[in-house]
């Protein structure tokens, strides 16, 4: 079918940012006063786009189109055509990333006001939104990889902006480290496709799924799952995501909050025709939503730096993501709906702690917070709404988008719907816990403000998106689940969603949420509302807590079982090479050296001796002579 | 346009501008190095019309020319290029002129107590070194091959050895060795296919396309294939055969060491698809997976001693072995896709590598330290420096958008279905690739200022202290740290260094996104080779019972 | 007797001169075992001669001595000459070309 | 009685050794009657024209093939080649011989070799301007001998030619001017040895006879082909073969080599190297080849395991000589090595490339060596030359041109690709493996890989090391040197970019007769 008017430049999404980014990376100092805005209106305009784009795409049949740009790749019977995809689930993620991404282009220009790189910041979230956005757009697996590492890079970018401090740098290089592992599995994958299909196109592997033979499903599944952990700091690769908090907040809000984190839900909601041919696999993205969904919480539980607390609740809500698109079919679209009701909550929250250390000298530490409230009025507020939506109050967005998913696990029926349900809930429960800890310690209280600190709220700039932000985390849920049902308009990717018979009637599960969330709220009351909090974190507290601040041993299992391991084999293969390797390239010479000066030795300069030479030569040569004759 | 002798102009040319060099007096070397550049320029404009005047549809190889040398033996001279020289042709076109831009200050390594020596030997040395290399890849000819393979030698042992680091005179030694061992088994192997051609053709000959039509006995064909890959195998190390390069890649100068990995140790992975592959296919394909293993075996064990280095220019060096593994890796694997890529990599890697080894280079010459330690926090002050740095690191890691992403993609893509277990191992190199990467990136130019750099406050304001390396040999001095110090003293890019890296930075990107001109540059000539060794040149067919696959139709 | 005899004789004195040239230390002596190599080299010639019944052995013999002879002159004039310098005629004396 | 024929000589094809042997007896003439004055110019005047008479002649000989002087002489292809490669090779070293401007007595050799080294007499000749012209006349006939021994077509004349070529080699060696001991030593150890060496050789010759009846080569072949090989013959052979490597300085009979190339004056070590090698060489082609042809069985193995040795041998011992004169001789060692390799290269019947690859071998190394130790001559210090390689370091900052053309010379000798060198190794080594001796050549090759890192210590050692500040100087050399060197150069480079001309005169000639 023609692509014509305005879908025709779909493309133009991507280049608008990816020319912000290269003009201002390439202009220099001469762009500096006003390569921010640049930066900012050219999201803006793709976003303006996106909306176009999409509002174009709802009266089209079938609701996607396919742009194929140019010939990237075609040797033998390989053949990759750099080209565009666009249909509702991109369409959702381009509107995500654009919008949410303007906001936060917004709010920086606030935020880095006083950065002298503030030029290379925005250049660097350009880059990001380009890649992103090439991330979802793409139409094959090939082009999503390009994008996949392109926001690779550019989170290794933002997160080490500030790269004079080394815990940023190390932070950064983790964080990319992780993630090509995760890659690995994702180029695997591609490379089984074209080896079983010949073909990396969405449209060539997903009409030739039939043909696969259900072991090499299964191992795609699996592989592509390894890459979305990566991305997303799933279980087992979830170490690097709090560590990402080194970046500015702006950047953990968009990239470790809102968008690239969730390029794992994407990957496997794309992928969906492949996992509806492999269970297994499909099981095991269930295990690991599940698993991480709890050890994000957990470790969020007893952490007293904002950021991380956040961090490890964005783990904890992808892992929520991930258990829904483990699901299946009646899970990808309540998947997708709470990852746009995610975006901007957590987006938000990121958003509200960054004003919140603007205020308070870029402090981090909770334990110096407190009593805010009062000082920062916007950032609370907006911060509370995002907090009651991430925990789920109810008909803020979070209660709709999250007790859809605990509905779906329930649905699940069986010993494993009982307990993914269960898990879910618990979740819930721990993330009020957390959440409320954090609200009380940063808002409420006795202020605990190092000497010197002098509160006060944000520029607009800052305070508008976190406003704009609110309203959507206030929203969101109830327009994509009750007003604009989003599995309807995801229909044409994921199919008809089937009317689930529920086990257990919504209305009690809501219920049972409910009070499960508010013990949570009310247990963290206990914990830090009711009584003073300590200004440095107790040091004697039980090895659960132990464990829940360091994130239950990640980093410590991987050091152990990988980094030093490696150190050790480094050190002894470079030892290897000089004194081995090398060492019998030298030993040989050497060893004729010594060889030559030895046998040197006979030629002592005695005439008689030479005549020995000679003479005993001569018997040789007679003697072999003769045997051979004889 | 097709009937100018191309060829042989582009190896007169620099070989005449190398004599007109050498023939200045010591003290014009102003004149001597633009002299140079004039030259190099020059031979690249006449890369680009061969480029034009080459037709990839055409035959397998044009422009050739051929005029008999040794009647006695059969020798001609015969010059001809495929896709495939072609593609290295133009490399050396581009790398020469801004080896020559990057080495433009480079000066000796100072001797305690002498006058500093004059660099134009550097230039003469430098411009019959790219005459040399035209001719190894543009020889159609075993033996002229042969000769221009071992004559290469020379100019590259003086040039590591009268210009190069502290150990320049073992690591040159060492280097000529080396590679002269190699080539001397391998002359054994061309004296034998004479032989073998005398016996079958009546009369011998060393023409490429004649020894391709032999009929050899597959353990004759054994023998003469392990002489060629010994030779190849040195030059284009595979491990074990590769603790020459970090030596010489450490202690030549940095002219000389990008030259070295981007072209030299080319001529071995083009010395395989060239000459193994087509001349005794039964050969290559008993003895591929033994290949293979030193292949992968190099990518791992090459990226992880390559982690371990303390040593910029080793750290390079080893990254090369690893990825001559990927090279190799492509080549064997007997796919037109994996193969295509292989070529892909020679071209990119010489640029990505090339560029690294330059601003490595450009690092050294404000330090004058090559260890890692040495250094620390530079992006701070000279954020271009680091910018292309980095954009050098992300290519040799195979970051997507850059060129080397493409040829490493399809090599693995290409290998995979053939050779799917020694792919995986591979795939698992490219995280180790990002590991020293970013290890050499963050140690050089993130965390604190700190290193040989530091310099006291006062003494940072003026121009000349800020290049405490300047005129130190070819970058590769060696210099202790400033006692107590407090502000980083280093410049960013000058304008020559700019205009030294913008071209490679250019290829490197542009490349990675539109990269099918050189592919369809190359893949004719692939294909050839492919149907050389009995392949399907089609490319490989998918495995699924019943998939058509999109074979170059979507 | 017959004439293998004689050759064995001669290889005996043969093999005399040879040992005599590894075993003396005086250059003249090494120089007469030489010598005594040529001659019993002439001993077997002569035999040969009569035994195949051919002259040439015979005429072989003389043109020996000649060069023996020849080799003499000469010999004598390089060994007298590092003689007189040496005061010795030990060729164990002349080594300092070694190794 | 019948009358007595004289046997027949065709004086035409014996042409060649007429002119020398004419200018060497000359020589012995003017010895003795002309004044001293003026004997120097008439004695080089004279080798020159003996020499290159004797070169034009071989050229205007070209392509005879007979035999004469009652069969005793085979004037063929291979004699007249290797003739006229010893006359070119005689020629230059009577040049380097006759070099007056680089001593600062105004020559190499001794003044009186009869007055006692050391002594008062001796120390005030040394400074004197008298040289010696003795030589001149002894090197023509050492050349004679040399020519003689490459067209011996019986073993008679073969021993006659051997002590010929020997004899005034002896000689010479003892002639040095300074550093007298050495040069005294070196003859007298060359003496004492060749002599033993050619009593073996005439051992050898006497048993072939006693096995044959003859000392004729056809006649040894027929009676090879008749009776087959028996032990006395075998027996013989072997002791040949020893006679005649020990010429060649073949391991192990090459233990003389490096004491002899040490101690001679240079230019004599350079006239040794390279033309006694071709002579040498000649002999052993033509009685392998000739006499024995027929019957390689006996031979092959033999100098299969010679070839190996000598190039093992002198390869390895190389590696740590620190005189540059002593490890030019361990690489002619190894070089003898390769070019047995060449003459394994002897196909069925007399076919194969072997015969004229050797001829090719020999003249490109011997003009090769030829200029190495020509080179050597140039580099002085207080007495005489330096030969220690610690005194060449840095010597491209004394004399690049020196420096560049010693290597030019070295990487040659390494058998490096456009010099003759490679063209030699390439020539020989495809003849051995046309007849199956990979191996043998595998090993070659190794052994040059070996041989070159002592070639390019030198280069390093040049180029790359800072000279000692009381090194030596290097001489401007006058003309005679100078042409030497200029033709020696020349001829390598063109023998390795252009060798096709002399590859066809060599296998034009690759035809014995007889």
């Amino acid at each position: 079918m023609p692509v014509d008017g305005l879908l025709s430049v779909t493309w133009l999404v991507i280049v608008l940012p990816l020319a912000g980014a290269a003009l201002l990376l390439l202009g220099g100092r001469r762009t500096d006063r006003w390569g921010h805005l640049l930066a900012t209106g050219t999201v803006v305009a793709a976003f303006a786009l996106a909306v176009a784009c999409t509002v174009a795409l709802t009266d089209r049949a079938g609701r996607a189109v396919s742009l194929d740009l140019f010939t990237f790749i075609d040797t033998g019977s390989l053949d990759v055509t750099a080209g565009l995809l666009l249909d509702p689930l991109s369409a959702v993620f381009v509107l995500l990333i654009t919008g949410v991404g303007a906001l936060i282009h917004v709010y920086s220009i606030g935020y880095m006001a006083h950065d002298p790189g503030r030029r290379r910041f925005f250049a660097y979230l350009n880059l990001f939104v380009a890649a992103m956005l090439l991330l979802v757009l793409g139409n094959s697996y090939v082009a999503l990889y390009v994008g996949w590492e392109g926001v690779g890079l550019a989170s290794y970018l933002l997160i080490a902006f500030w790269h004079t401090r080394p815990a940023a740098a190390t932070a950064a290089k983790k964080a990319f480290l992780m993630n090509r592992v995760g890659d690995v599995g994702l180029a695997l994958a591609i490379f089984i496709m074209f080896a079983q299909l010949g073909t990396t196109s969405y449209a060539g592997v997903f009409g030739a799924v039939g043909l696969l033979a259900g072991g090499t499903v299964t191992a795609i599944g699996l592989l592509l799952l390894l890459g979305a952990c990566g991305k997303s700091g799933q279980f087992p690769l979830q170490a690097w995501l709090p560590d990402a908090m080194e970046g500015p907040t702006p950047v953990s809000a968009l990239i470790h909050a809102a968008t690239m984190v969730t390029a794992g839900v994407y990957l496997i909601a794309r992928s969906a025709p492949l996992y509806d041919a492999t269970p297994t696999a499909r099981t095991v993205v269930l295990a690991v939503g599940a698993v991480t969904l709890l050890i994000g919480a957990i470790a969020g539980c007893a952490h007293d730096d904002i950021k991380k607390v956040l961090a490890y609740s964005t783990v904890s809500q992808i892992g929520y993501m991930f258990l829904a698109v483990g699901l299946g079919p009646v899970g990808y679209a309540a998947a997708i709906a709470h990852l746009l009701a995610h975006g901007f909550f957590k987006a938000g929250l990121f958003l509200g702690a960054g004003s919140v250390m603007h205020a308070m000298d870029d402090t981090v530490d909770m334990r110096r917070f407190g009593g805010l409230a009062r000082r920062l009025p916007i950032t609370f507020v907006t911060f509370g709404l995002g907090y009651l939506a991430l925990i789920g109050f109810p008909f803020l967005s979070g209660w709709w988008t999250k007790d859809a998913i605990i509905e779906v696990a329930l649905d699940r029926g069986g010993w494993s719907g009982w307990l993914l349900g269960g898990v879910a809930v618990l979740g819930a429960g721990l993330t009020a816990f957390y959440m409320t800890r954090l609200m009380l310690m940063t808002f409420f209280g006795r202020p605990r403000w190092e000497d010197g600190v002098h509160p006060h709220e944000a520029p607009p700039s800052m305070t508008a998106p976190m406003v704009l932000l609110a309203v959507g985390s206030v929203a969101a849920g109830f327009l994509l689940v009750a007003v604009f049902p989003l599995s309807g308009w995801l229909e044409p990717v994921f199919g008809e969603p089937e009317e689930a018979a529920h086990l257990v009637s919504p209305l009690v599960v809501s219920i049972v949420v409910t009070v499960v969330v508010a013990l949570g709220a009310l247990t963290a009351w206990l914990y830090v509302g009711r009584r003073e909090v300590p200004t440095t974190a107790p040091a004697r507290v039980s090895p659960v807590v132990t464990a829940a601040r360091r994130g239950l041993y990640a980093d410590t299992v991987n050091e152990s079982l990988v980094m030093r391991p490696g150190m050790w084999l480094t050190r002894a293969l470079v030892w290897l090479d000089a004194r081995g390797v090398d060492g019998a390239v030298n030993g040989a010479a050497a060893a004729l050296g010594g060889g030559s000066a030895r046998l040197g030795r006979v030629q002592t300069g005695f005439v008689r001796s030479y005549a020995l030479g000679i003479l005993g030569g001569a018997v040789l040569v007679a003697g072999a002579l003769l045997a051979v004759t004889a | 346009m097709s009937d100018v002798p191309w060829l042989v102009l582009m190896i007169a040319v620099p070989a005449v501008g190398a004599a007109v060099v050498a023939a200045l007096p010591a003290a014009r070397e102003a004149l001597a190095r633009q002299l140079a550049l004039a030259v190099s320029l020059l031979v690249l404009l006449l890369a680009v019309l061969t480029t034009i005047a080459f037709d990839p549809g055409g035959d397998r190889f044009q422009l050739t020319t051929a005029v008999a040398w040794i009647p006695d033996f059969g020798v001609e001279f015969a010059l001809g290029v495929d896709g495939i020289a072609l593609s290295m042709l133009l490399l050396i076109g581009v790398l020469v002129p801004v080896v020559v831009g990057a080495s433009w200050r480079d000066t000796p390594m100072p001797r305690p107590g002498r006058p500093a020596r004059s660099m134009t030997a550097f230039w003469a040395w430098l411009l019959l070194l790219e005459s040399l290399m035209v001719g190894v890849f543009a020889a159609t000819d075993v033996f002229l091959f042969y000769v221009f393979f071992e004559a290469m030698l020379v100019p590259m042992y003086f040039l590591i050895g009268s210009f190069g680091g502290p150990n320049r005179q073992y690591a040159a030694v060492k280097f000529f060795l080396y590679s002269l061992l190699g080539g001397l088994v391998m002359l054994a192997s061309v004296i034998g296919l004479y032989v073998v051609s005398n016996s079958q053709l009546g009369e011998g000959t060393f023409a490429f396309d004649a020894l391709r039509q032999l009929e050899i006995d597959p353990n004759v064909q054994k023998l003469l294939f392990a002489g060629f890959f010994l030779a190849f195998a040195i030059k284009a190390p595979l491990v074990p055969f590769h603790t020459w390069l970090p030596d010489s890649g450490a202690e030549a100068p940095i002219g000389g060491a990008v030259l070295l990995v981007g072209v030299l140790d080319k001529v071995g992975t083009f010395g395989f698809l060239r000459y193994c592959l087509p001349l005794f296919p039964d050969a290559s394909r008993d003895l591929a997976p033994w290949v293979l293993v030193l292949a992968v075996a190099g990518i791992i064990y090459a990226a992880l001693l390559a982690v371990g280095q303390s040593d910029m220019k080793r750290l390079v060096s080893y990254t090369s072995i690893a990825h001559f593994g990927f090279i190799a890796l492509g080549i064997f694997a007997f796919t037109t896709e994996a193969a295509t890529g292989a070529v892909l990599y020679m071209v990119n890697h010489g640029i990505a590598t090339g560029l690294l080894f330059i601003v490595v280079g450009m690092v050294i010459a404000r330090g004058g330290s090559r260890q890692i330690r040495d250094y620390g926090g530079l992006a701070a002050k000279a954020p271009l420096l680091a910018g292309v740095f980095l954009l050098a690191g992300l290519a040799s890691l195979a970051l997507p958008g850059t060129n080397s992403f493409v040829s490493e993609f399809l090599v693995l893509i290409g290998a995979f279905p053939t050779r799917p277990v020694f792919t995986i191992i591979a795939t698992v190199g490219i995280v180790l690739a990002a590991l020293y990467v970013l290890l050499m990136y963050q140690r050089v130019m993130h965390g604190p200022p700190r290193g040989v750099l530091l310099v006291d406050e006062d003494d940072a304001g003026d121009g000349e202290t800020l290049r405490p390396a300047s005129g130190t040999g070819g970058a590769t001095a060696v210099l202790e740290a400033p006692a107590r110090a407090r502000v980083l003293a280093v410049r960013d890019l000058s304008r020559r260094e700019i205009a030294v890296v913008t071209p490679l930075v250019a290829l490197i990107l542009v490349l990675g996104v539109y990269p099918q001109p050189l592919i369809d540059l190359v893949s004719p000539a692939v294909e050839a080779t492919m149907t050389d060794i009995g392949v399907d040149p089609g490319g490989s067919t998918p495995a699924a019972p019943g998939s058509t696959g999109t074979g170059g139709t979507d | 007797m017959t004439i293998t005899n004689y050759l064995v004789l001669a290889a005996i004195l043969f093999t005399i001169g040879a040992v005599g040239v590894l075993v003396r230390r005086n250059a003249i002596v090494v120089f007469m075992c030489i010598e005594l190599m040529l001659n019993s080299v002439n001993l077997t010639l002569i035999t040969f001669a009569r035994s195949t019944g051919t002259v040439e052995g015979q005429v072989i013999a003389l043109f020996v001595m000649v060069v023996a002879a020849a080799e003499v002159v000469v010999g004598l004039a390089i060994i007298m000459s590092i003689y007189r310098t040496r005061r010795s005629a030990s060729v164990d004396d002349v080594n300092l070309l070694k190794y | 009685m019948g009358a007595i024929e004289a046997p027949d000589l065709s004086y035409a094809a014996l042409a060649p050794l007429l002119f020398v042997f004419g200018a060497a007896c000359t020589g012995v003439l003017v010895e003795a009657f002309v004044p001293r004055a003026v004997r120097h110019p008439v004695q080089v005047a004279i080798a020159l024209v003996g020499t290159i008479g004797a070169l034009v002649a071989t050229l205007l000989l070209a392509g005879t093939e007979e035999i004469t002087a009652a069969g005793a002489l085979a004037v063929d292809g291979p004699a007249l080649f290797l003739q006229g490669t010893i006359a070119v090779l005689g020629a230059l070293s009577v040049l380097l011989f006759s070099e007056r401007a680089l001593d600062p007595a105004r020559s190499a050799f001794v003044a009186a070799a009869a007055v006692p080294a050391g002594s008062v007499r001796d120390r005030e000749l040394a400074t004197s301007e008298r040289v010696q012209t003795e030589i001149y006349p002894l090197a023509t006939f050492a050349i004679g001998g040399m020519m003689l021994f490459t067209a011996a077509n019986d073993l008679l004349i073969m021993f006659v030619a051997l002590e010929v070529l020997s004899l005034p080699l002896y000689l010479l060696c003892g002639l040095a001017r300074r550093r007298r001991l050495l040069s005294q030593e070196a003859a007298v150890k060359y003496f004492l040895l060749g002599a033993f060496a050619s009593a073996f050789f005439l051992y050898g010759l006497a048993l072939v006879y006693g096995a044959t009846g003859s000392v004729r080569l056809s006649d040894v072949r027929v009676a090879v082909v008749t009776e087959g090989g028996s032990a006395l013959m075998v027996l013989g052979l072997g002791l040949l073969v020893v006679g005649l490597m020990f010429k060649a300085s073949v391991a192990p009979f090459h233990s003389w080599t490096p004491d002899v190339y040490q101690g001679a004056p240079t230019a004599v070590t350079a006239f040794m190297a390279a033309a006694t090698k071709v002579a040498a060489f000649g002999a052993v082609l033509r009685l392998l080849y000739v006499a024995f042809g027929t019957a390689d069985w006996t031979w092959r193995p033999l100098i299969y395991a010679l070839a190996i040795v000598s190039m093992v041998v002198g390869a390895v011992l190389g590696l740590t000589q620190t005189d540059v004169k002593r490890m030019l001789a361990y690489s002619s060692i190894a070089h003898a090595g390769f070019l047995l390799t060449g003459v394994i290269g002897l196909g069925p019947d007399g076919t194969g490339y072997g015969l004229a690859a050797t001829m090719f071998y020999l003249l490109a190394y011997g003009l090769t060596t030829l200029g190495a130790f020509g080179l050597l001559t140039l580099v002085r210090d207080g007495d005489g030359e330096a030969t220690h390689l610690s005194q060449w370091a840095g010597l491209a900052q004394r004399s690049p041109l020196v420096a560049a053309l010693m290597s030019f010379f070295l990487l040659a000798l390494a058998g490096i690709p456009l010099t003759s060198g490679f063209t030699g190794k390439f020539a020989v080594f495809r003849a051995a493996i046309e007849v199956g001796a990979w191996p043998l050549v595998v090993t070659a090759l190794v052994a040059s890989a070996i041989a070159a890192f002592f070639y390019l210590r030198v280069i390093v050692l040049m180029y790359f090391s800072d000279p000692a500040p009381d090194g030596p100087t290097v001489g401007v050399p006058g003309l005679p040197t100078t042409i030497v060197l200029a033709v020696t150069a020349a001829a390598t480079l063109v023998l390795g970019v252009l060798p096709g001309s002399v590859l066809d005169l060599a296998e034009a000639a690759a035809v014995f007769v007889g």
